[in-house]
């Protein structure tokens, strides 16, 4: 090959596609099917503290945690970032606020997307409601984003 | 077993989710590199050029990059024939993933005349039960106006009307049986092998 | 323990994007360059092994063709994480604890430009109940930052002072990919990008090789005239959860330095993996570095971060600033997962 | 034990294409009682069951820890396995068919060059069964099965019948690995460990003109190794049992050679004898063996724990009596990637 050949590197689109289908396991199971009926559950770990979404084994000694309790769905958000371009593998395709969530009643926050108008409206500490997709199916994308209450949540 | 779950009451009387369905997709983009590039420009042309790091190293078709046994690049390019004999081969009745073959079909490792490694491929033109160990075979190339830079632009292969190798081998069998074993009261050692920086070792 | 030594260390130049060359064509210089070194080849070497992970390039067994690079042949003794080259770093620090062997080569590389980084590395988190929200690495970090934030112990000045220094250190870099000298407040003035973090505040993505060369004892005292000895190493993870920890703190790292011994002496320099630089911030202060450390000379991660390969190249500068005197003793840190996850500290000593 | 017993936690898997989870280890570090430990990744493709466990014994070795938790899974259902590892990578075509297809020539060659009658796999693969039926934990319970049924079974690679293929499995197998202090304890307490007498690894390139895929000499030396690591001079009079990864029928003979059992060209002879049946002088697999679970990231690490379940007399049914010394064995690759242990009744 010769020099003024080197340029001729070729590529080419690979696309890595999977349906996978998962098996949920009694605790997660349980946090879907939740979702499906627009309930949030957690799990309460050996020192007290309820988890969501659940967790199978507690985060410190590694135990079993069997123990499901229904949280929220409201809650407070403890920390989040705001989007200017979303993503079109992203929950909500406006500028939006990811946020770590705490249900009313959990003691550690959930991952979530939430609706708002602007980055000036969101706040540590705002307050947000779940809002749910018509048609559910015990899936992640069940509770499709929140949103901040006082934005015409129902509490 | 899974551990009893104790659910909430709003969840005790429904029926429980046991599977998920998350699919999921992600793109790239491929490059071939420097080495796979330059060989299936060669393909483009109709030849198989192989590479080969020194001039005394061992030639490979296709170069993926790397010489193996010596680390290196592979920079020399060497054209091979289009030709070569049937090392090992397997006839497959499964389909499976990305496959356009119909089934049954022969695929082979096949030793072209002046390179030292078999690229597998496809046999054809020959009832799949006469395919041979040591048949000689020749490529079998698309029109020109499908040539693609793949390997696939050959078609496949077909024997060549020569006669069997008899003394067909695949590279580095006499390895296998120069090892010795301990029934043999010898153990093997990397004495037993060629070391292709240093040129040492490698008596039988 | 055995006393093991850096004793050699290459890198090929962080890039944006390596079109030219696949993996071990990639990767093949950084070898070469380490053994080249120390006037080694692969004979010479008792133990390899290497960090990389087939989710960047999208293909599967991506380390089985690398490892041609090496020139495996006659076989050798050989193993590979799926995890940062600083891990298969201990995996070879440990191999030669074994007293077996003397030499060790590690290397690692990634290729994150093929795909879209941020999203490929979703694919890390709870796969049912997080990765199908695809929540970016970016946005996951912007949510430790917030927190950071509002623990009030650090502003967005900090970060745009890290993110400045960072670039200007490594003005004095050649392989660092970017490099700039601008004030702090030229960064804050920046948009947004996932507030409250800013573009110069994040990594860039980057494809490249690093490889490091350990040797015991008297052998690496034969091989080079200030070996950079491992005092220390140690590595601990937490859970994967954002909401199981208190991202404004690492405890696993704090863990990892307090075992690895980082207190016994003082810290000259200190090269710390910290993707965002928010993170070197959380990071400092979970070592227990002092102010009068020298930390990321290179630059850091934020000046080039090719992924599975960033960690090993920590090590590797602080070892060279050991082995040519500008530095007695240093600290440097390896991190993986999402929001500093797991995290691996080791203190490297010259001869005194 | 409990989990706070645990120094520290090695795993292993196959390529995490399988699961569409990259490096699962991070979000299933809870789950493995991680949490404040080291935790570490090995992956060398299918031999990785058995590197994962020596790695986990060498931070034991080296005195860095006292208990370490070993674990390998792999969970094929969540994917497609054959997909995953026949990926369509663009300018290559795909012509292996899977593994087998890949595996299906070198069987050919080995068949070729040792002059075996066609009927050793077969026997191979009814051997594997069989004993796989007293073995709760294998996947394949094939009461009914017999050399006809076997000779019967669709030739999917020619010479690969279906029924001396390995399923697609999901499973997961864990060791805990204890320091000599540990392990003296255990002895104390009228509990038999399985002492690690040899653990040793090699690799080799894929596609090398020097290499010979029918008996590589990274799994002549491996062994070679280990067996000096254990002392053993004559592996065929010092090995008592032996667990090796045959995932095609045709590997028993093939590694019976590899691993010094046998001269080149002569393993088949062992299998034809019924050498390596439950009752033969050399037992092999006799927990059932890949032949008969398959859940690829943890095959090697179970072919390792079943020989230390032998040696420590807990095997059940599928115990074999007075082994005292045996072999674990793992590959992966394209035949290229070796890891083996020898454990024992009696401290090394």
């Amino acid at each position: 090959m010769t020099e003024q050949d080197a340029g001729a590197i070729l590529s080419a689109p690979l696309i890595i596609e999977y349906p996978f289908k998962r098996t949920t396991g009694p605790v997660i199971g349980a946090f879907l099917t939740g979702l499906r009926e627009q309930v949030l559950v957690g799990s309460k770990a050996a020192d007290g503290r309820v988890i969501v979404p659940p967790a199978e084994f507690d985060p410190v000694s590694g135990e079993d945690l069997t123990e499901l309790v229904e949280v929220g769905p409201a809650g407070e958000i403890t920390t989040w970032a705001w989007v200017t371009h979303p993503h079109e593998k992203h929950p909500l395709d406006q500028p939006f606020a990811w946020a770590l969530i705490k249900p009313d009643g959990a003691d550690t926050p959930m991952l979530g997307a939430v609706a708002a108008d602007g980055i000036d409206a969101l706040a540590t500490g705002a307050r947000v409601t779940p809002v749910w997709a018509e048609e559910r199916e015990g899936h992640i994308n069940d509770l499709t984003h929140w949103v901040l209450e006082a934005e015409g949540g129902a509490a | 077993m899974p551990p009893e779950i104790s659910l909430p009451a709003s969840l005790q009387d429904v029926e429980q989710v046991r599977s998920v369905r998350t699919p999921a997709r992600l793109d790239y983009e491929f490059t071939a590199g420097e080495a796979s590039s330059r060989f299936l420009k060669g393909i483009t042309q109709k030849k198989i050029i192989g590479q080969r790091a020194t001039p005394e190293s061992r030639v490979y078709v296709p170069p993926r990059g790397a010489d193996p046994e010596l680390g290196a690049t592979t920079p020399i390019e060497v054209e091979v024939a289009q030709v070569g004999t049937v090392t090992s081969f397997c006839m497959v009745n499964v389909a499976f993933y990305g496959s356009v073959m119909e089934l049954p079909y022969t695929s082979a490792l096949i030793l072209l005349d002046g390179a030292d490694l078999s690229i597998m491929h496809l046999i054809q033109e020959i009832p799949a039960d006469e395919v041979r160990i040591g048949m000689r075979v020749e490529a079998v190339w698309r029109d020109d106006a499908d040539i693609e830079p793949t390997l696939e632009s050959i078609k496949w292969f077909r024997p060549n009307g020569e006669p069997d190798d008899p003394n067909v081998r695949i590279p580095g069998e006499d390895h296998g049986t120069g090892l010795g074993s301990w029934v043999g009261g010898v153990a093997p050692t990397e004495a037993l092998i060629r070391n292709p920086r240093t040129g040492e070792g490698g008596q039988a | 323990m055995r006393d093991i030594a850096i004793i050699s260390f290459a890198q090929t130049p962080a890039q944006r994007a390596v079109k030219e060359q696949n993996e071990v064509e990639m990767l093949m210089p950084a070898i070469h360059g380490a053994l080249g070194q120390v006037d080694m080849t692969i004979d010479d070497i008792g133990f390899t092994c290497s960090g990389s992970t087939d989710y960047l390039a999208g293909v599967g067994f991506s380390f089985v063709s690398t490892l041609d690079g090496v020139g495996p042949w006659p076989p050798i003794q050989e193993s590979h994480v799926e995890m940062d080259g600083a891990w298969a770093l201990y995996e070879a620090w440990v191999k030669l604890q074994l007293g077996e062997l003397d030499t060790a080569l590690v290397y690692s590389y990634a290729k994150s430009s093929p795909g879209d980084l941020p999203m490929v590395l979703t694919r890390q988190l709870d796969p049912i109940t997080v990765a199908p929200l695809w929540p970016d690495t970016v946005s996951l970090a912007a949510l430790q930052a917030r927190a950071l934030l509002d623990s009030g112990r650090y502003t967005e000045e900090h970060f745009a002072e890290v993110a400045a220094r960072s670039r200007k250190s490594a003005l004095d870099n050649p392989n660092a990919q970017l490099a700039w000298d601008r004030p702090a407040s030229d960064v804050l003035a920046e948009e947004y990008h996932v507030a409250p973090l800013r573009k110069s505040d994040c990594a860039p993505i980057t494809d490249g090789a690093a490889c490091i060369i350990l040797a015991a004892g008297d052998v690496a005292r034969s091989k080079v005239e200030r070996p950079a000895w491992i005092r220390g190493i140690d590595h601990r993870v937490e859970p994967i959860h954002l909401g199981l920890r208190d991202l404004t703190v690492s405890e696993s790292t704090r863990i990892a330095a307090e075992k690895a011994g980082v207190a016994d002496g003082a810290v000259d320099v200190a090269e710390i993996h910290a993707p965002f630089s928010h993170q070197e911030l959380i990071l400092r202060d979970a070592i227990g570095l002092g102010e009068d450390v020298d930390v990321n000379p290179s630059g850091g991660a934020l000046s080039g971060n090719p992924m599975m390969t960033a960690g090993l190249i920590r090590v590797g500068e602080v070892a060279n600033r050991i082995s040519n005197g500008t530095a007695n003793r240093g600290v440097a840190h390896a991190t993986s997962g999402p929001c500093l996850q797991q995290n691996l500290v080791t203190v490297l000593e010259g001869e005194n | 034990m409990t989990w706070s017993d645990i120094d520290a936690v090695v795993i292993g898997k196959a390529p995490d294409f399988f699961e569409g989870v990259m490096m699962p280890e991070l979000f299933l570090a809870d789950a493995l009682g991680a949490t404040g430990k080291p935790m570490f990744r090995v992956h060398t493709a299918g031999s990785v069951g058995g590197s994962t466990a020596i790695v986990a014994s060498q931070l034991i070795q080296a005195g860095l820890h006292e208990r370490v938790l070993t674990v390998a899974f792999e969970k094929q259902s969540e994917s497609e396995a054959m997909w995953a590892l026949s990926l369509p990578i663009p300018f290559t075509p795909p012509l292996h068919a899977g593994a087998g297809g890949y595996f299906a020539p070198h069987i050919r060659s080995y068949i070729r060059r040792s002059k075996a009658p066609d009927h050793v796999g077969m026997l191979v693969a009814l051997k594997d069964r069989q004993n796989g039926i007293k073995n709760p934990y294998a996947h394949l319970h094939e009461h009914d099965i017999s050399f006809d049924s076997i000779k019967e079974s669709m030739m999917l690679w020619d010479p690969i019948r279906y029924a001396e293929t390995c399923p697609s499995s999901d499973g997961a197998c864990a060791l805990v690995l204890g320091s000599e202090k540990v392990a003296d304890d255990a002895m104390a307490e009228g509990r038999q460990p399985a002492w690690i007498q040899g653990t040793a690894m090699r690799s080799e390139p894929t596609l090398s003109a020097e290499r010979d895929t029918v008996l590589p000499l990274g799994g002549a030396l491996c062994a070679a190794d280990v067996y000096k690591q254990a002392g053993i001079t004559n592996p065929r009079k010092d090995v008592d049992a032996v667990e090796m990864y045959v995932p095609f029928s045709w590997f028993e003979p093939m590694w019976l050679e590899n691993l010094g059992f046998a001269e080149p060209g002569e393993g088949w002879k062992m299998t034809e004898a019924g050498a390596t049946a439950m009752d033969g002088d050399l037992p092999v697999n006799m927990s059932g063996g890949v032949l008969c679970t398959n859940p690829i990231g943890a095959s090697g690490m179970l072919r390792f724990g079943e020989i230390a379940m032998q040696v420590r007399g807990t095997a059940g049914e599928h115990q074999v009596d007075g082994v005292r010394r045996g072999v674990g064995h793992a590959y992966g690759g394209g035949s290229q990637f070796f890891a083996m242990w020898v454990v024992g009744s009696e401290k090394p």
